[in-house]
């Protein structure tokens, strides 16, 4: 098969993906909720400026602490700022660090695990060992530890959790891979000439990509989660950028006034549950075959 | 079966060798002075102190001796001294390790005993009202920040409901049990106190009931998958062929059935528990591994992170370990199959 | 003695600080306004009480952080929380009237002369005394604490450094000679890390005072679950991340208390701790963040005690790194672009403003009225003065996670953070861990830093030889010498000076004058004084004495 | 008909399916009867609704299905609207069911023997104790050797066959009426489904149970049915007695079903009578007649009405047209009598002078699997997949591979097709050792050498359009994209999908039309030798037939070499000039097709021969029924591999392993005793007395 027609795959995969996700929608309120949900987020994350025009590390220590009103729909902080705008660009760090997150873990997992299951029995048992290792690490002890040696700053607390994030990709691309290998239309493949490595990147690759995709989505909310534990825990991210993990963790210092943490408490839980209410979507809706993660 | 329980038990060694060898490479890579960090300002004035610290962990050589003089003491079960509590780590670790244990095993149980039904539920009357309740809320349970819940939950359940009781294992009027297990409800028991047992329990509600809401928003989705699995199998046609009742079927055909993934992943599921641990320890008062982790990450107390990991990673290996032989004992295929290869 | 009494900036719960004594109250020190506040209070409570029956307590529980809590063995310790429980079951030679830390009275010692050259201190010892196994105390039991804590080298040995020898010279009398003059030498013999326990008790229990004590006592883990001591109370016992009991001590020689038990409870959350107290669960709370204790003021029953630590919390610039930070004028405008009074908003009751160094609680403190006050003209024209009227870059360090007892770090530092920006100064936090904040302080390489300076002992000379040029601070932290500048060497010949002097008055004259050069001219912005904020059951507790160094002296507790 | 109640009467029975937009009735006025001692069968193509009716006999349907009219009455009791306790009360007692996988219709954790016994505690017939004794009763009365290790095993531990006379133990053990057996022999080996058959004929005709047998494969029917009804579209099509079916079919489908099957009595290399298209998929079932879509004799009434089913001679029939056709047909057993007559005496292929070329030799290839064990760090288990086989394939031959599962046949492909490796041996194609060549050189080789694999659905990229998959050999062989496309219409056209099914992805296509891009796929490049793995065995009947009528044309039009693998002998004998029958890693026997399948020399090849169900069988006859199941190929017996089911075994067998030898007329055999069971095949009556007495004499 020449580029001409991997190319004609990829858009009739991508065409077929789109089809499928509109007919979702129609049956599936589920996601369209979620499509829903983040798209707002998104929206409202993006366009913070025009939302709301304070700064959120503008401090006024003699209005801190104030209760929800006009001027601050989510009240302020211990330092005064304005918890509606903390939240508002709080986001901009979130979600693109969860994002980085995964695809630094999708895509060094999947090399690896691409590496496991089709390169031979020695370069398989070398990667799992050292996948298995971490995987016995407990994800965050190991990232608070990359973290606390690195010191806490957002690089940091991503490159923490990267260096956990990675193996259970390698373990459901090595699966995959492995189960693929065997399937009839690869061996049909192989039969037809194309050479191992034209086998493993137009004919296993396409078919191991949308699961990751699929798995990526769904992670994406989980290291949003993980990402504000680590914050939470004063890991993740320096003072006085916005995160949400950090703000409620300072919000644990005043929980008569709730709502410095409650906010960006919630940010997490709907944009978490969002992603995964989306994630379960397309999951049932594209591949059945990434419920069996592990 | 004791053939490969020996084998993965052989399999942790390397497990164990990476995860030390990890964690001592990134604890060099900060730049806090060992024997500052270890020793305290006033030792570390003290030349004789301070050159007998560093004799004893090799702090003069390269960072691999470092390490095998680290393994050397740690195979005989010395750990270094935390640099936070100013103890050995392994002492620190014997100490704590009871309360994360209970708090974690009465999660786990609190966790099967709410998935179970629930998810049965769910994929039984699937497409209706109550599976979408059921999935709504545990795909909530999933997204929820713990830590926040944890927090809110103190606030309304006990400090303005004061419906359970407040952070810590036990009232602070009662003495702990005499200590057999160390795990404060079992203790109890065994001494016959009966009010210290309920005032043990009583403390684990909350915090096992918040770090439930992970693990059983996650069990409870894959015992309905499982279940969802198992629904269409022909052996329940086959039963209720036979003349069984659709009750029957479900609990005595589907249901065994579809526990044996569920087993597996509460494996998997137990890697959450231990995070979900270091913050609800943390909140709560809890004198466990897990606050003790929280303790040793933000003074980047690294003797002790080694010996937590050390300890989660061991744990870790161990529980899969014998979900794997849980779930052969319950699956004769996989027993088939071992006794095959045993061969 | 030139020690970081913080060890590893632990977590601030608990500091030495300033003390309570157990029975004597004055009127009149700085330190007062904690038992003043309490007694009100307390009178309030029990007026307005209408005899809401007074249910008998027999278990008083008292909420606190166990922190870095290592042992219980007093000759061992050195950690800054464990003096609150030393306290409760120990009794030190001399002590605090109450919560006046200025002078000393009476506890082991009956009364005490010093000789003319300072250098010799007879102490008749109280024959009224006994351990709690019933034996009355001895001098041998002195020399045998002291000797063991000498040779056990653990942490606090440093407190015998100073002696040159200990003596029995008569059936109670003891003389102890020094190497050389310390005018707070009496001060530091309060600390409860120099307890008195009985030696016969310690050493059936394989303790032991003589020289090879490092290599053959066994006792600190005896010692970490029972006591030896002639205080209050005896230790019942010490379960690690759960509580620590004592019990009446039935020997004790002074006032019984009126309650059979003290259980502390260790709980590290300050809103938990404020749960429990609210909810009537413990009768202290020990460690409340400033928001929380001012939550609680005028709720009913509750009462809030304001402790000051008589610790220093401060921005240090070394002189030696960033370009911008080597010009005294930069760090002028550092000094005066800072609003202390704003700051005052976040720490509230958690703290006070400090005019120097030296908190006001301490001899020869500069009165507080001459402390630098935000001035950002004076800032702007500093910075134009030094070269960068736009402002410079720098990096801000701190101990991420860290609490100056109960003011989060994190939150003062943000603050100054965007008080600088705003004469243009550029300030990148920069958190990291203690123990990592502390050896790169040590080692000098951070360009700036807040950090907090606790006593060791109660004295003034445990700080400010410290922070004028060539100090254990200024030195090697700051690069501050006396051959930095003309006022820098004056500084240091004026510090030097005061605690070669014994005559108050001079002395005093000598301290302000470092002072006052030292905020004109030093590296130093000098931010607060954390206090610590108790909470306490005006239901139950009718008045308690506090103190800097073990918080609650629980041996004085009176219900209502 | 009428007066008595008859034991089980399903009458004008309406099943409606949720589908995407509402419901589809997929039954559509369904009515049988059975009476004790009856047989009856149904016949059916995947779709036509078979066993959703039996389901909703005993009520147990899949959740998206619902009785919408009509009555199932067991003796005279109305079931469709007893109360779900009262249906599970007549479950198992007075109803009971055996499906087509035993597999998954054997809970696998639980023990074989309590499973079995269960329908005894769920109608509280007997205590526990008694209950386990019964089953072992009941399973030793099914022929099993050893029913107390039967007991204690679970599912996954025994055989097919084994499983599946557990199910029939199940089915049995409360003493049912009747007995509803779904496809029940239809995962299982020729031989094993051969006994199976056999216990249920003789129970129904010794216990006088009631027995409705449902299949996709009328000759499985007429085994052992005396009535048969056969169903399309959710419809009764045509009913009847089993002679009157099979002799003289009224509607075309079921002529069609007939012709279809290859049987023994055709030429070889005949094309089958297909019917054209698939059957109708549920969503949509065609106006009017439904099968007028697929009729050669639709008129426009069918397309327009639905015909009625009226009686007719002695059954009953659904067509416009079922007089004329009836009456055209004629007796189409006569015609296959002569046609067979014909075929034996000009049968044997012309013998060519000058043998062709020799375009593949294997020599003596052995292969062990080394099966990792399902955990991990246990060694792995040996499977001694293929041993010392011999062959040898001429230009333009097409050999047949036949034999069980776990044969080795599939192996053996894979070594062909060097896709997997052999352990010693050697393979020389056009006279070339390509034993162990790699990289470029076999990629080179993929050429010459092209795959047909069994699964349509699995063999297919469903990420690549048939344009590409039909392209796939072109492309990697460098041919210019121009050539390339007209080569993929050219090749469409030819296995019968049109130009336009370029643009689709596998997803789109049906069973039938996934295997035509697959046999395109392989001939695209012309190869010179195509080996096909089990080609047709998962289509459905008429689309079989079309399949091998392809593979016909193929052989005609391109001079194909061919090796065509398959379990099923009936499809083997008529497509290949060789045969080579596979037992266990091994080749027991080999030559000219027609020869092996008329005089068998291997008691093996004879045993298959005698288990392929016929519809021409005579049901008095005997057959050669092997005992058990094959043997594991982990660990084969000693000697003749085959000894352990071999009715004819003696003591040398267990000592001496049979080579195979040369024979007569270029075939060969691994025996000891080559033709000891050929005798009976050719030799008519008497034979099957002989052999039971064979059989009886060995098992007793």
């Amino acid at each position: 098969m020449g580029p001409v027609a991997a190319a004609e795959g990829r858009r009739a995969i991508a065409a077929r993906g789109l089809s499928k996700l509109g007919q979702v929608a129609r049956r599936d309120p589920q996601l369209a909720v979620s499509v829903v949900v983040l798209v707002l987020a998104a929206a409202a994350i993006l366009g913070a400026g025009f939302l709301t025009s304070t700064s959120p590390s503008a401090q006024d220590v003699f209005h801190r602490l104030q209760p929800p009103n006009w001027a601050h729909p989510f009240g302020t902080d211990q330092l005064g700022r304005d918890v509606l705008a903390r939240v508002l660009y709080g986001g901009r760090i979130s979600l693109p660090a969860a994002v980085v997150v995964v695809l630094f873990g999708a895509s060094v997992g999947t090399m690896l695990g691409m590496l496991a299951g089709y390169g031979g029995r020695t370069i398989d048992e070398v990667v799992m060992r050292v996948t298995d290792v971490v995987l016995a690490f407990p994800v965050l002890v190991l990232a608070m530890a990359v973290s606390a040696a690195l010191g806490a700053s957002l690089v940091n607390g991503i490159i923490a959790l990267s260096a956990v994030w990675w193996p259970s990709y390698v373990r459901v691309c090595r699966g995959m891979i492995m189960e693929l290998r065997e399937r009839q239309f690869v061996v049909a493949a192989r039969a037809a000439g194309r050479s191992s490595l034209n086998v493993l990147s137009r004919v296993i690759l396409p078919n191991v990509i949308p699961a990751l995709l699929v798995m990526a989505f769904v992670d994406v909310g989980r290291a949003i989660l993980d990402f504000s534990i680590l914050s939470f825990l004063g890991l993740g991210i320096r003072p006085p950028a916005p995160e949400w993990g950090s703000m409620v963790a300072t919000g644990v210092e005043v929980m008569d006034q709730w709502w410095v943490a409650t906010f960006p408490g919630l940010a997490i839980l709907v944009v978490v549950f969002a992603f995964n209410l989306l994630g379960d979507s397309v999951r049932d809706a594209l591949d059945p075959w990434v419920s069996g993660r592990r | 079966m004791i053939t490969y329980v020996s084998r993965r038990l052989g399999l942790l060694v390397p497990i164990l060798v990476g995860i030390t060898f990890i964690t001592f490479m990134v604890s060099r890579a900060i730049p806090t002075d060992p024997v500052v960090a270890a020793l305290g300002q006033q030792a570390a004035d003290h030349p004789n102190i301070v050159a007998a610290y560093r004799a004893q962990w090799g702090l003069n050589e390269s960072l691999l001796i470092q390490y095998l003089i680290y393994m050397k003491n740690l195979f005989h079960g010395n750990l270094g001294q935390s640099i936070y509590t100013h103890r050995p780590v392994a002492e620190d670790l014997l100490s704590y390790m009871p309360a994360t244990i209970e708090l974690a095993g009465f999660t786990i149980l609190l966790s099967v005993f709410i998935s179970v039904p629930l998810g049965v539920l769910a994929a039984v009357k699937r497409g209706t009202v109550v599976d979408l309740l059921v999935r709504l809320l545990t795909l909530i349970g999933v997204a929820m920040p713990i830590f926040w819940l944890a927090l809110a939950g103190l606030e309304l359940f006990y400090f303005h409901m004061g419906i359970v009781p407040g952070p810590g294992r036990l009232s602070p009027l009662l003495n702990p049990p005499p200590r057999v297990t160390g795990l404060f409800t079992i203790d109890s028991l065994l001494a016959r106190q009966w009010g210290t047992f309920n005032n043990a329990l009583a403390h684990l509600i909350l915090p096992s009931l918040i770090l439930a809401t992970w693990t059983a928003g996650t069990l409870t989705r894959m015992t309905r998958t499982s279940m969802l699995a198992v629904l269409p199998q022909g052996y329940l046609n086959t039963a209720r062929s036979k003349g069984a009742s659709e009750l029957y079927t479900i609990l005595r055909h589907a249901l065994p059935n579809a526990l044996i993934p569920v087993v597996t992943i509460v494996g998997l599921v137990f890697g959450d528990l231990l995070t979900g641990v270091i913050l609800i320890e943390t909140l709560f008062s809890w004198p466990g591994i897990g606050r003790y982790a929280y303790e040793a990450a933000i003074y980047a107390d690294f003797p002790a992170i080694i010996g937590i990991t050390l300890v989660f990673g061991v744990t870790y290996s161990l529980v899969n370990l014998g979900v794997d032989v849980v779930y052969a004992r319950l699956d004769p295929r996989i027993r088939t199959a071992m006794a095959l290869g045993r061969r | 003695m030139k020690q970081d009494n913080r060890r590893l900036g632990k977590r601030q719960y608990s500091l030495p600080g300033a003390q309570p004594s157990r029975r004597e109250f004055l009127q009149h020190s700085a330190v007062a306004t904690a038992l003043t506040s309490l007694m009100s209070s307390a009178v309030a409570g029990a007026t307005s009480a209408q005899a809401a029956q007074p249910k008998k307590l027999d278990t008083l529980v008292v909420a606190v952080q166990e922190g870095d809590t290592r042992t219980i063995d007093p000759d061992d310790a050195d950690e800054l929380t464990v003096p609150i429980f030393l306290r409760a079951i120990y009794d030190q030679m001399v002590t605090f009237p109450g919560s006046i830390v200025t002078r000393v009275v009476p506890d082991f010692a009956n009364k005490w002369e010093v000789s003319s050259d300072g250098l010799t201190y007879v102490f008749a010892l109280n024959p009224n005394i006994k351990f709690s196994n019933g034996k009355p105390a001895t001098p041998e039991d002195v020399i045998f604490s002291y000797n063991r804590q000498r040779y056990l080298k653990g942490p606090a040995s440093w407190f015998q450094d100073g002696v040159k020898s200990i003596e029995k010279t008569g059936t109670h009398e003891i003389t102890i000679k020094l190497n050389s003059i310390n005018v707070d030498w009496l001060f530091l013999l309060t600390s409860p890390f120099l307890s008195i326990e009985s030696a016969e008790m310690v050493k059936a229990h394989g303790g032991t005072g003589a020289q090879s004590a490092a290599a053959t006592d066994t006792a600190v883990a005896w010692l970490d679950q029972h006591s030896a001591g002639s205080g209050p109370f005896i230790l019942d016992g010490w379960q690690h991340g759960s509580q620590l009991t004592v019990s009446r001590n039935p020997y004790y020689w002074g006032k019984p208390a009126p309650f059979d038990r003290v259980v502390f409870r260790f709980v590290e959350e300050a809103t938990v701790q404020r749960d429990l107290l609210v909810r009537g669960d413990v009768q202290f709370a020990m460690n409340l963040s400033p928001d929380i204790a001012a939550s609680l003021q005028g709720q009913r029953n509750i009462g809030v005690l304001d402790v000051p630590s008589l610790a220093t919390v401060w921005l240090g610039i070394n002189v030696n790194l960033n370009p911008a930070l080597k010009h005294p004028k930069t760090w002028e405008a550092i000094k005066y672009a800072i609003d202390y009074d704003g700051m005052a908003q976040l720490y509230k009751g958690g703290g006070k403003p400090i005019a120097s160094c030296l908190p006001p609680g301490l001899p020869n403190a500069l009165p507080i009225d001459e402390r630098i006050k935000q001035d950002l003209s004076r800032a702007k024209a500093a910075l134009a003065a030094a070269g960068y009227p736009n402002g410079f870059p720098m990096v801000l360090t701190y101990a991420s996670g860290q609490l100056y007892y109960n003011v989060p770090a994190s939150l003062i530092a943000t603050y100054v953070q965007e008080n600088l920006n705003r004469v243009g100064i550029k300030v990148n936090l920069r958190p990291v861990p203690s123990t990592e904040e502390l050896t790169e302080i040590r080692a000098g390489k951070l360009e700036a830093f807040i950090h907090e300076w606790g006593l060791d002992y109660v004295g003034w000379t445990d700080v400010l030889p410290l922070f004028a040029p060539g100090g254990h601070v200024a030195g090697p932290r700051q690069n501050w010498y006396p051959n930095y500048s003309r006022d820098a060497q004056k500084i240091a010949d004026l510090a030097k000076e005061a605690t070669m002097t014994l005559d108050p008055k001079k002395q005093q004259t000598l301290c302000w004058e470092a002072q006052r050069l030292m905020n004109e001219v030093g590296p130093f912005a000098w931010l607060f004084e954390p206090y610590i904020q108790i909470g306490y059951r005006t239901d139950v507790v009718k008045s308690v004495s506090t103190n800097p160094v073990w918080y609650v002296d629980v041996g004085t507790v009176e219900l209502v | 008909m009428a007066g008595t109640t008859p034991l089980l009467e399903v009458d004008n029975l309406h099943i409606a399916v949720q589908v995407a937009d509402g419901f589809r009735e997929v039954v559509r006025g369904v009515s049988l009867r059975a009476d004790h001692g009856n047989a009856l069968g149904l016949v059916g193509e995947s779709g036509s609704g078979k066993t959703l009716t039996t389901s909703a006999i005993v009520r147990i349907l899949p959740a998206a299905a619902r009785i919408t009219d009509g009555q199932v009455r067991l003796n005279g009791e109305d079931l469709t609207h007893a109360s779900a306790r009262r249906v599970a009360a007549i479950r198992g007692k007075e109803i009971s069911l055996v499906v087509q996988d035993s597999l998954a219709s054997l809970n696998p954790i639980m023990r074989v023997g309590k499973q079995v016994c269960e329908p005894l505690l769920l109608h509280h017939l007997v205590n526990r104790k008694r209950a386990a004794s019964r089953a072992a009763d009941m399973l030793r009365s099914l022929g099993l050797p050893d029913p107390a290790r039967l007991t204690q095993g679970y599912p996954h531990e025994f055989s097919g066959g084994m499983r599946q006379r557990a199910m029939i133990a199940t089915a049995l053990i409360a003493s049912p009426q009747l007995i509803i057996a779904d496809e029940p022999t239809t995962a299982l080996d020729a031989t094993v489904q051969a006994q199976i058959l056999d216990i249920l004929a003789r129970l129904n005709r010794d216990m006088g149970v009631a027995l409705i047998l449902i299949s996709h494969d009328l000759a499985v029917v007429s085994e052992i049915c005396d009535h048969i009804g056969v169903m399309y579209a959710g419809r009764i099509v045509e009913t009847g007695s089993s002679r009157a079916i099979l002799g003289q079919p009224m509607h075309p489908y079921t002529q069609a079903l007939v012709e279809s099957v290859p049987m023994s009595g055709l030429p070889r290399g005949s094309r089958l009578k297909a019917i054209p298209g698939e059957p109708p998929s549920i969503e949509a079932f065609p106006s009017g007649c439904p099968f007028s879509t697929r009729c050669r004799h639709a008129t426009n009434i069918c397309r327009q009405k639905e015909p009625e089913l009226t009686a007719r001679n002695e059954g009953r029939v659904a067509c416009w047209h079922a007089e004329e056709i009836a009456n055209g047909a004629g007796s189409r057993l006569a015609a296959v009598q002569t046609i067979t007559a014909a075929s034996i005496e000009g049968a044997d292929p012309p013998v060519p002078r000058q043998p062709p070329e020799e375009l593949l030799r294997v020599e003596s290839i052995t292969r062990h699997y080394r099966v990792p064990s399902a955990w991990p760090f246990l060694p792995p288990l040996h499977i001694h997949a293929l041993d010392e086989v011999s062959l040898t394939v001429r230009r333009g031959e097409t050999l047949g591979i036949a034999g069980e599962t776990g044969c080795g046949k599939s192996t053996l492909a894979n070594c062909l097709l060097r896709l997997a490796d052999v352990d010693s041996g050697r393979i020389l194609f056009r006279g070339h050792d390509i034993t162990n060549i790699r990289g470029e050189e076999l990629r080179r080789l993929r050429r010459y050498i092209q795959p047909i694999f069994q699964d349509p659905y699995g063999s297919l990229n469903p990420r690549q359009r048939v344009r590409s998959l039909v392209a796939e050999a072109l492309t990697s062989h460098g041919t210019p994209a121009a050539e390339r496309e007209n080569r993929v219409i050219e090749v469409l056209q030819f296995v019968g999908l049109g130009a336009h099914f370029a643009d689709k992805f596998p997803h789109e296509l049906s069973g039938g039309q996934r295997q035509r891009v697959g046999i395109g796929r392989a001939i695209a490049i012309n190869p010179e030798l195509i080996i096909a793995d089990e080609p047709v065995s998962a289509l459905d009947v008429s689309v079989q037939a079309q399949v091998i009528n392809l593979f016909m044309d193929l052989q005609r039009r391109f001079a194909l070499t061919l090796i065509f693998i398959s379990h099923d002998l009936r499809v083997v004998r008529h497509l290949s000039s060789h045969v080579a029958i596979m037992f266990l890693g091994k080749v027991i026997e080999y030559g000219p097709a027609e020869a092996v399948c008329t005089t068998p020399l291997h008691p093996y090849t004879a045993a298959l021969l005698s288990s392929v169900p016929g519809i021409s069988h005579d049901p008095s006859t005997g057959r050669l029924i092997l005992r058990g199941d094959p043997p594991s190929p982990t660990s084969p017996p000693s000697g003749c591999r085959f000894r352990t089911r071999c009715p004819y075994a003696a003591a040398t067998c267990a000592e001496v392993a049979p080579e195979l030898q040369r024979h007569e007329n270029g075939r060969m055999v691994a025996c000891h005793f080559p033709g000891i069971a050929s005798e009976f095949i050719g030799s008519g009556e008497g034979l099957g007395g002989r052999h039971q007495s064979v059989v009886a004499a060995r098992q007793a």
